[in-house]
């Protein structure tokens, strides 16, 4: 299943004295849906900041596709075919909405793989379409709800027409009936097809969620993090039943 | 072929200026810019008028990059001085016309624009900011180096007139500032523009979005040079004398003042901030004594009651936003002019400045 | 040579380290680049040449009365015309730019462009391994050495301290701790404009006086702040002196560039930047805002 | 953000214009102009003459002050005969503002252009560059009293057509001052080897980075050798410096008996002032603009006793008229009189050229400036071919005067060439400097 899609090894970063990532290795496969999970701190975020190349790691290396990324910038790392989202929201918040999501589309990928569209404006609009805030296009992103802007996220995300993605979050902050639309949609995504003049290329995902009920209806396999450590992987159905996650996640003396 | 052109320019014409008050105002303006010249020749006002100019443009340029592009610079100056200087040595040494010295002394400022991008790739904020006040007096360091070549404290004197009559310099000073306030406007709101907009909002977000931000923030860069460098060419070739002054903190800091006072991240604010204050200091010349002062204080009050900057009141005063397409409409308008909404007799606000 | 050097630095470096101290705690606590700050300096100056030379005030008295008179302009016009812009970060620009532009107007109406000079506190000279110098200097560098000890007692040893560096480190997380933010931030203006009306009557005496005295020293005070790191008081007095020594090392060394202080100095100061964006104490978030 | 009420704005704005408006009416737009004080009443209309420098700085204000002496004097002894009429002189303030704003001292001589006959004045070259330019497009005459740089006169042999409406009466060009001041350092040497016993001073160059003074430190370094002397070493802050206590105390170390300083911006002033408060053992000469005159000693706080300089005006019998004036200026401002009080001779040449050219027509009243010779309160005046001031035994040669308790005292020329003005004093060494080396 693996493949050298995208592979890390030993991926390693500190912070002063804390050891964030600690010698973390996996790979992941071109179709698949991982989730990322741990308690607080455990150094998801860390891990796919140093992906995304927004951080630079100690040691260790990313590889994808075949190509090595590692101390690569942001947007060639982008270029390539990853794209993600942010935990907490990062709108460019003075710009209308159908703003926000042509900066990803004049990317050097999207502009490349959507050659025969011109014109970009329709391309975002047709990813807001997707993301279901179309019709908030023209409004500045400040007057987002917290909801409204996890759409936004990933309607910028997929305006890069990426072959991996990683959302942080993509759950967090919105109400029950909210988060089943987004999983909906993420699905979707997953499916790949074609959304209006975007294409998905139906990317490989990791999925970094607090909400583990939602996020084991939609993925293949989880990796669990702790301590900047990986604890384990497994299918969901291990995972809920491995007592050392448990353990992580509720601490030892309860148990 | 033609009658159509002519229709379709008059149709624009009547959408996209008639429609608007403040599209008026400006075009308005400008008209009477143009025709001045018919009914006073002046040289003292037509040479205020032109100063105007160069300054309109050189406070554009400043708003390109910092107002747009979010990289504040206090060392504009730079731009400016070593394009003056550059087009004055070339035309004193060299002979060049100013035809050739002016775009060679723009060119001169885009090289100053990657110098001044090495800190700027690298810091960020008030760092940035701060930082960049280093580069005009390190240069004015070496005008002070090199007197034999740069005249030291005096300057560069003996320069070619622009052009034989003030009337002349006044139009070519006039044209070339709606010429490149255009062009700056073009390119603040084109596609480049909107990245350079969301790499003031969060450079990491844009890179994350795929996009090679430094090289776009250097492009912001040596663009910024390039039509402060023309201002700076065109400065030297009006007054015939260049000196330190046009590196001095001063000609750094008094553009920050006008294009915030006009309406940062506009490009159109700091130009009208500019004709509005440069001739209202040249008008207050006759309170000698006082005139710095009003002029602050006139800047304090109306940044009190304007945050945003006055071009931006204005346009709220004046012009209503349609709640759901956000198209703008004359405050008269009871309904949208392009989707018929009713519009909101309440204050307006503007998409591209402002949050809720 | 040395000694020379080290000597004429430390009381450069004191002069500047006075300046720079007020600027960087006003940003670090308010987040306010206060660029009339050397025109309170200024202004302190005028104001005891004043008290001083016309109406025959005593010095230590007019000394006293300039910084209190100092202090309540800065508080009020922080309090009417910065305060309620503070959020903005080119208006509080514009604002404070404009203030300087206005106090230096009014020294132009009633003092002119002439040149004054201050007598000082103590006047006579000393000598310190071999180096004559004045007690003035020494004044300065003795200030420099109080203000500094009160501004550690302060930020370390009282309730007051802390929440100032409370607000310095995240301004919201300390609002939502039910620190009163404004006030604090008037408070630390108040500092602040004391320390800048401080220095005026400590430096001033040294100088000449004119107008435009306050253009120079604000390039290096804000040199000195970022390469010291800004928010980090420490940084801005460690970025003076390193200012301040650049310049000396000059003239003792290349006499006939000596001219070249301020280009030397930003020049340095420029190349520790590129090599730490943060400055030498500032907190760089990688990656992040 | 919304914070602003409407009413609330469109008050303030109505009250701020209102302010604007009142202030400008006040004032009625008028350019302010020293009427001329009718005793007899004169006929004619007046001959408009523009004082244009830094009117808030003290160059400025002595250009006005002393042209304003020399219009009154005019007037009162009957005006301007032009032809058969009697022209009254109306000078016009024009503040140039040169010191923080160069763009506008243009803007502002511009704005008189068509309003005045002559123009007097100009300080700061870069500026006066400038308004060199803007006053040759509209040919009138301009008298330059502040710039001493050699190139403002070049234009002149250059382009004769176009520059020869521009003269300078002063003060002498940067060339000619450099040999004054030299001839300053001997008598100052003389001092020094015969108080002292010293025969080989050393002298430290301290001189402002700064064009007008680079050929001259390049000639001290070969002068200074040729005269007998040593060169103790060059330092050279910038002119607007305010501290020069790290290069006093490299002087002090250097052993240095003399400091020939060359500084025309406000360091001369603190140097004058740390100069004393440190007691540095040498002897201060050379050129220090800022210790000719005017404010110096409030400047320095009393501090600047035994500091020397060129100088161009001074209480000596420079000709005729030179004490008086020196005395009534003095008498009348509270101030002693520095170099741009000679607008002062200008207005006068002005004057005497118009009454000889019969009118005011500008190439007319350049014919008869190029004849001028008159007795100027600064030495006798001839131009030279190039408009400039001619210098030399028995024109303008400078003076060199010395600080001394708040007075100023001549003492050079000393018997150079014969000459040797009434009212001169011997070279005073400071005390601290005598205690120094004698021991």
């Amino acid at each position: 299943m693996a493949g050298d899609f995208l592979v890390v090894q030993n991926l390693s970063k500190r912070f002063g004295g804390l050891h964030a990532v600690k010698d973390v290795s996996f790979s992941i496969g071109r179709h698949e849906m991982v989730g990322l999970i741990g308690p607080n701190g455990a150094g998801k975020t860390t891990l796919v900041r140093l992906i995304l190349g927004i951080l630079k790691p100690d040691a260790g290396r990313v590889s994808f596709k075949g190509e090595n990324l590692t101390g690569k910038k942001t947007w060639d790392i982008v270029a390539h075919g990853i794209a993600g989202t942010f935990q907490n929201a990062r709108p460019f918040p003075h710009l209308p909405i159908i703003a926000n999501v042509m900066v990803p589309c004049l990317g050097p990928r999207a502009s490349k793989r959507g050659e025969w569209v011109k014109r970009v404006e329709a391309r975002a609009m047709d990813a807001l379409e997707f993301a279901g805030i179309a019709d908030l296009a023209k409004e500045p992103a400040s007057r987002l709800s917290q909801g409204d802007l996890k759409r936004l996220e990933v309607a910028r995300a997929i305006a890069c027409e990426p072959e991996l993605l990683i959302l942080d979050e993509p759950f967090g902050g919105l109400n029950p009936t909210e988060t089943s639309l987004m999983a909906k949609s993420i699905r979707r995504l997953h499916k790949g097809g074609r959304f209006g003049r975007l294409h998905s290329e139906g990317p490989a995902m990791i999925i970094i969620e607090h909400k583990l009920s939602e996020l084991m209806k939609i993925v293949d396999r989880v990796i669990v993090l702790n301590f900047g450590q990986i604890l384990t992987t497994g299918t969901p159905a291990e995972i809920v039943n491995n007592q050392q996650v448990i353990e992580a996640y509720i601490g030892k003396e309860v148990v | 072929m033609f009658p159509y052109l002519i229709r379709k320019l008059f149709r624009d014409f009547q959408g996209e200026i008639l429609a608007l008050p403040t599209r008026t105002i400006v075009f308005l303006a400008c008209i009477g810019l143009l025709i001045l010249p018919l009914f006073t020749k002046n040289p003292y006002l037509l040479r205020v008028l032109t100063l105007t100019g160069i300054f309109a443009i050189y406070a554009a340029s400043w708003d390109l990059l910092a107002g747009i592009t979010g990289q504040v610079s206090f060392g504009h100056a730079l731009f400016f001085g070593v394009a003056a200087y550059t087009s004055a040595l070339l035309n004193l040494h060299l002979g060049l016309p100013p035809v050739l010295t002016i775009p060679l002394g723009a060119l001169a400022a885009v090289v100053a624009g990657l110098v001044l991008g090495l800190p700027g790739l690298r810091l960020k904020g008030p760092y940035f900011s701060l930082a960049s006040l280093a580069l005009p007096t390190i240069m004015m360091g070496l005008v002070f180096t090199f007197p034999q070549f740069t005249g030291g404290e005096l300057g560069i004197s003996g320069i070619t007139r622009l052009s034989t009559s003030r009337i002349g310099e006044y139009y070519i000073i006039l044209i070339m500032t709606m010429g490149l306030a255009l062009a700056m406007w073009k390119m603040a709101t084109s596609k480049t523009g909107l990245i350079f907009h969301a790499i003031r909002e969060d450079e990491i977000a844009v890179r994350a979005s795929g996009l090679n931000t430094s090289r776009y923030k250097m492009l912001a860069f040596c663009t910024s040079g390039l039509f402060a460098g023309l201002a700076g060419g065109l400065y030297a070739h009006f007054m015939r004398v260049v000196g330190p002054s046009t590196l001095e903190i001063v000609m750094s800091l008094q553009i920050v003042v006008w294009t915030i006072f006009g309406g940062i991240a506009t490009i159109y604010g700091p130009i009208i901030g500019v004709f509005i204050l440069f001739p209202m200091m040249e008008y207050l010349r006759v309170v000698a004594e006082l005139r710095m002062l009003i002029f602050a204080a006139i800047v304090v009050i109306t940044l009190r009651l304007m945050p945003e900057g006055l071009t931006t009141w204005v346009q709220d005063l004046l012009e209503r936003e349609c709640p759901r397409c956000k198209e703008r409409n004359a405050f008269t308008r009871a309904n949208c002019r392009v989707c018929g909404t009713g519009l909101d007799p309440g204050p307006n606000t503007n998409i591209w400045k402002r949050g809720a | 040579m040395w000694e020379q050097i080290l000597v004429n630095g430390l009381i450069s470096g004191g002069k500047y380290a006075l300046l720079a101290m007020g600027f960087a705690l006003i940003y670090g606590v308010a987040r306010i680049m206060n660029l009339s700050h050397t025109a309170y300096y200024m202004l302190a100056a005028y104001l005891i040449y004043y008290l001083n030379q016309s109406l025959a005030v005593p010095l230590p008295l007019a000394y006293l009365l300039a910084i209190l008179v100092v202090l309540v302009i800065g508080v009020t016009t922080y309090h009417y015309l910065v305060a309620p812009v503070r959020e903005q970060f080119t208006a509080v620009l514009i604002v404070t730019l404009v203030m300087a532009i206005v106090v230096q107007e009014i020294i132009f109406i009633f003092f002119g462009g002439h040149f004054r000079s201050l007598p000082p506190l103590i006047p006579g000279t000393t000598t310190l391994a071999g180096i004559k110098i004045t007690y003035q200097h020494l004044l300065t560098l003795a200030t420099v050495l109080v203000t500094l000890t009160g501004i550690w007692l302060l930020l370390f040893k009282t309730r007051l301290g802390i929440a100032i560096r409370a607000m310095a480190m995240d301004r919201e997380v300390a609002n939502l701790m039910g620190m009163p933010e404004s006030r604090i931030a008037l408070v630390t203006v108040a500092i602040s404009v004391g320390l800048a009306a401080i220095s005026g009557a400590m430096v001033a005496p040294l100088l000449i006086l004119d107008p435009l005295m306050w253009m120079h020293p604000l390039v290096v005070v804000m040199a000195a702040v970022i390469l010291g790191g800004l928010g980090s008081i420490k940084g801005s007095i460690l970025g003076a002196f390193i200012l301040a020594f650049a310049e000396i090392m000059l003239v003792f060394t290349l006499p006939k560039l000596a001219y070249l202080r301020g280009s030397v100095s930003m020049a340095v100061m420029l190349a520790v930047l590129l090599i730490r964006p943060e400055g030498l104490f500032g907190i760089f978030m990688e990656g992040e805002r | 953000m919304k914070m602003f009420r409407r009413y609330k704005t469109l008050a303030v704005i109505t009250i701020l214009v209102l302010m604007v408006s009142l202030g400008l009416a006040g004032c009625g737009g008028k350019q302010e102009a020293q009427a001329p004080k009718e005793q007899a009443p004169l006929k004619g209309d007046p001959i408009k003459v523009a004082i244009i420098g830094p009117m808030t700085f003290i160059h400025g204000e002595h250009m006005w002050k002393s042209a304003t002496m020399a219009m009154e004097e005019i007037n009162a002894a009957g005006g301007v005969k032009v032809g058969n009429q009697s022209r009254p002189v109306e000078i016009v303030k024009v503040d140039t503002n040169e010191m923080t704003n160069i763009p506008d001292a243009a803007t502002a001589v511009e704005r008189v252009a068509n309003s005045v006959d002559f123009f007097l004045g100009g300080f700061r070259t870069e500026a006066v560059l400038g308004m060199q330019d803007v006053i040759m497009d509209y040919k009138k005459v301009f008298i330059s009293t502040g710039v001493g740089h050699p190139n403002l006169t070049k234009k002149v042999k250059d382009n004769y057509d176009r520059y020869k409406y521009y003269f300078r009466t002063n003060p002498m060009n940067s060339n000619d001052m450099a040999r004054a001041s030299f001839l300053i350092l001997a008598e100052v040497a003389s001092v020094v080897k015969t108080d002292l016993g010293i025969e080989k001073p050393k002298v430290a160059i301290m001189a402002e980075s700064a064009v007008w003074t680079d050929p001259i430190v390049a000639a001290s370094q070969q002068q200074i050798p040729a005269m007998g002397m040593e060169v103790a070493g060059v330092w050279r802050p910038s002119a607007v410096a305010t501290d020069v206590t790290a290069e006093l105390s490299a002087i002090r170390a250097s052993g240095a008996h003399i400091i020939l300083t060359f500084m025309s911006g406000p360091v001369g002033g603190v140097f004058a002032r740390q100069y004393e408060e440190l007691k540095i053992p040498a002897a201060a000469t050379g050129i220090n603009v800022d210790a000719q005159g005017g404010k110096f000693w409030q400047v320095t706080g009393g501090k600047g006793n035994y500091v020397s300089t060129l100088n161009l005006l001074g209480r000596a019998a420079l000709s005729p008229k030179a004490i008086p004036f020196y005395d009534k200026f003095v008498a009348r401002y509270g101030e002693i009189p520095v170099y741009t009080a000679a607008t002062y001779d200008a207005l006068y040449m002005l004057v005497e050229a118009i009454e000889r050219a019969g009118s005011i027509d500008a190439d007319a009243v350049v014919k008869e400036l190029e004849k001028t010779d008159y007795a100027a309160i600064g030495g006798r005046l001839v131009f030279t071919e190039n408009h400039d001031v001619t210098w030399g035994p028995k024109h303008v040669t400078g003076l060199g005067t010395q600080w001394s308790e708040g007075k100023l005292n001549v003492f050079w020329p000393n018997g150079w060439e014969g000459i040797k003005h009434e009212g001169t004093a011997r070279f005073v060494l400071p005390p601290w400097m005598i205690e120094h080396w004698k021991k």
